[in-house]
């Protein structure tokens, strides 16, 4: 397999960012990305979970080439839910594996922003089925309460052991200048938060933040991080007729294959960045990277011993939803060469981008 | 925003009424939400509307952020119910406090409006829970 | 490059599916393409323009491998609007071409007739720019008749000649067991038929349909028809800034690639499919692909000498948006050996699948 | 269906009221809808909101078939228009006769209400062009 490497990239603020059309803020951060690389690109992979739904807007990619007088060169948009950035990076990383091309980029944008909380819940349950969850109220954050209801009480754990998810997350955000959320939080004060649906609090849900992110991919080219490795992974079983409640099955396929084809452990894994779109897809993640055993992340978290999401995760930095694959890439290239953030003691990075309530998940790992 | 479209919610009854399931002639496994294929790898499944109404909650939780066709009904009660025989739905639980809610709880199936759909004015309705008074 | 080969397919006949889930009538046209093809897939590429607009579904590749019960393999939605068929084999291809996979599956799937017409219309302007067309009630309909104008103007035509576009594929579509239409019209029932954008009428719009396609594509077996190239380009233009309206900058771009990389020229394709969801799209992608010389498509068809859309085009086959761009490969592959169609009378065929107006553009030259 | 969301809206309201454009410092070029880049390669567009409202109609359509904001107005003349300059835009054209409209027509810019957005109750505005009464 040829290799495949990080050149360029731009990540925007998460934020508000009221002021701007979706098509936009796209270009604006692929030309800083673009201008970063110093190359051209042959091909554009789009991730973006919102376009459709909030902007009704489709074929984002061309409306984004427009707005930077980029002609000719095809663009693809690819979906998955709020794992669409780890999607379309699989899916870049594939079209220059194919000798295609030698250059491509990824961009990553959601505006949820664009519409009001409320609506911004009925947007998100767009990744449960349609039919037999959303039809009857169901939400990403229902389900991830009864898995974290299910989580604590079979490993031992109280609530105060998962608060301290988003304690670390917010000290994490603090420290990244493109988080959403930059100030440290007391435990108190994720115990004090009201309830969004019981265990978990207001605390435990990543706000939707508007924001972009960009990568620029080419072949044989040696002057970046590497991609190693991609892998996704479908988790095709209803949420209730799971086995278990307290795995992600989609991303423990996904990190098997990974870790696999990149020929390294976890023990290697110096940088990761987790989808916790809420704080216990974040646990279950940590555990399903191998980066502590099953039950056991949140013993590793009181420990002190957990090093992942260094940007502050979905919980501090953002959810950017589809976007949010493409700056975990980006976070976890720039981690670990110290560019934006302190360098990583290691040579080995893993993403993890999840879409659903399991029932997607890409890995990427990334190494010097 | 709406909620669903009337083919949509239509072609469904069935399964929002009365719950029918799919079962595999092969080798029995159900399917709630109906499959095409059973994981056996057989394509001969049936109808099957006999999964029982009653069974006992595994777990639940109350859910106070809704969506837009929700927010009169706000908080939801959302529980992951086990009907009797193993088969396992999750349904909203009604009738219900939630302080009096455990795993293990009885249960019941009921058929209750699910909401109300703003543009075409259709009220549809679906299965839900509620604990069975010992 | 190794080869890539159509080793199975199934289509459903377009219609009006109110009866079926999007999701189950996606798996219900994969399981008979799997079947045909008699091989396991490793990764499945989800084209669909509608799920999200109409159905609220994201992901909904999981939800498709959930009704057939295939767990684990990755799962990708392409959206290019309605030319999503035609990117979603490319990235397709692009996977197999990478050596990752050695079988995959493409599965096109829209529900359009969910919503009542004048949604239709709402959903459909989503391929068009959000902020500065769709705003002002633009729609594909309104920029194809401008086109249109402009184009019989330019050539010397009548509003006859563009007529005999639905007459010949009302008379294609009798012949396909798959289309919506099944019935030949006469010169007259076009004059006649009311006007939808002047001068086009009633018939020069492709009908909306609930369809599903799918196909299993392998690299490196041979007993199928051969994917010779694939070739994707976006036309980053506005529609008020183009130099030409008489030709479509996105197509053109795309056969000059696909026809290269295949080592055809357009003289070798005995079978093609365009995109005629306007009848004027159809005329001009038949000049783009080279069929035809520039102005010369409706004098072309008048002699007789037109060998395109043996299935009766989107026009009477029906316009399944996102599933069109894969009846199209299925139909080309068909009918280079035979298969439910008339045998081509030749071994090359070419697919046309578009987004938008002339906003992106899918090439796929097939080979025996 | 809901038509805009009020950011939406109020975003553009630049374009959409005075037809504010960006022009290229570099080589003068002028875009619109205003870009971020220019096709000569430099990234220094400026606002530029001195784009003629006066032009001459390129071609026209009446278009029947319309979204649902839209139902009250049908049908819906769409004209392409050369502005004094040279620059294009694509608009409706009002408070005119199809058949008395013809490429060359001389149009002018006017300020009209586009849709009314059905959930937010949002009166939305923007550009259209009329016929110039010679
Ligand atoms: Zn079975
Ligand atoms: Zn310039």
């Amino acid at each position: 397999m040829t290799g495949v490497y990080v050149v360029g990239a731009a990540l925007r603020p998460a934020g508000r960012h009221y002021g701007e059309n979706i098509d936009d803020m796209a270009a604006e951060v692929l030309g800083k990305a673009l201008a970063d690389a110093g190359v051209d690109i042959e091909a554009l992979f789009v991730a973006s979970s919102t376009t459709e739904l909030v902007n009704r807007q489709q074929i984002l990619g061309a409306y984004i080439l427009e707005s930077l007088g980029i002609d000719k060169i095809p663009a693809f948009r690819v979906e998955c839910g709020d794992g669409s950035g780890g999607a379309a990076v699989t899916a870049a990383y594939y079209a220059l594996a194919s000798g295609e091309y030698g250059c491509v980029a990824v961009v990553g944008v959601d505006k949820p922003n664009d519409v009001l909380s409320n609506q911004q819940v009925d947007v998100y349950a767009a990744v449960m089925d349609t039919y037999f969850e959303r039809y009857f109220g169901f939400t990403p954050l229902s389900h991830a309460a009864l898995m974290a209801k299910m989580y604590l009480k079979r490993h031992g754990y109280k609530y105060e052991d998962l608060a301290a998810w988003a304690v670390l997350m917010h000290e994490r955000g603090a420290e990244n200048p493109y988080a959403y959320f930059r100030r440290r939080v007391k435990l108190e004060d994720v115990l004090s938060s009201e309830y969004t649906s019981e265990p978990l609090r207001l605390y435990d849900v990543a706000p939707l933040v508007d924001g972009a992110a960009a990568a620029v991919l080419c072949r044989d080219r040696r002057d970046g991080p590497r991609i190693m490795s991609v892998a996704v992974a479908t988790n095709a079983v209803p949420f209730n007729m799971r086995s278990e409640y307290d795995t992600l099955y989609s991303l423990r396929e996904a990190a098997a294959r990974a870790y696999k084809a990149a020929g390294i452990s976890p023990r290697d894994v110096a940088a990761a960045e987790v989808h916790d779109s809420l704080s216990i897809f974040g646990v279950l993640a940590v555990e399903g990277l191998g980066l502590a055993e099953r039950g056991g992340a949140l013993a590793a978290l009181k420990r002190g011993g957990l090093r992942v999401n260094m940007s502050g995760g979905l919980k501090a930095r953002g959810n950017a939803l589809g976007a949010t694959g493409v700056y975990q890439l980006v976070e976890v290239a720039w981690q670990l060469v110290g560019r934006e953030f302190k360098r990583a003691d290691g040579r080995y990075g893993v993403v993890h981008s999840m879409g659903g309530v399991d029932r997607t998940s890409a890995v990427i790992v990334v190494g010097l | 925003m709406r909620h669903e479209s009337v083919p949509m919610y239509w072609r469904n009854i069935p399964q929002y009424y009365r719950l029918v399931a799919k079962r595999c002639r092969q080798c029995g496994a159900v399917y709630f939400p109906p499959a095409l294929r059973c994981r056996c790898g057989s394509a001969e499944l049936e109808d099957y509307d006999e999964l029982p109404h009653e069974g006992r909650l595994v777990e639940y939780t109350v859910l106070y952020q809704v969506g837009t066709d929700f927010l009169k009904q706000k908080p939801l009660i959302v529980g992951l119910v086990e009907l009797n025989g193993g088969v396992r739905a999750v349904g909203q639980i009604v009738d219900a406090q939630p302080d009096r809610l455990a795993p293990g709880t009885r249960v019941e199936l009921v058929f209750r409006r699910v909401a109300v759909d703003g543009r075409h004015g259709l009220i549809m309705y679906g299965y839900k829970f509620r604990p069975v008074q010992p």
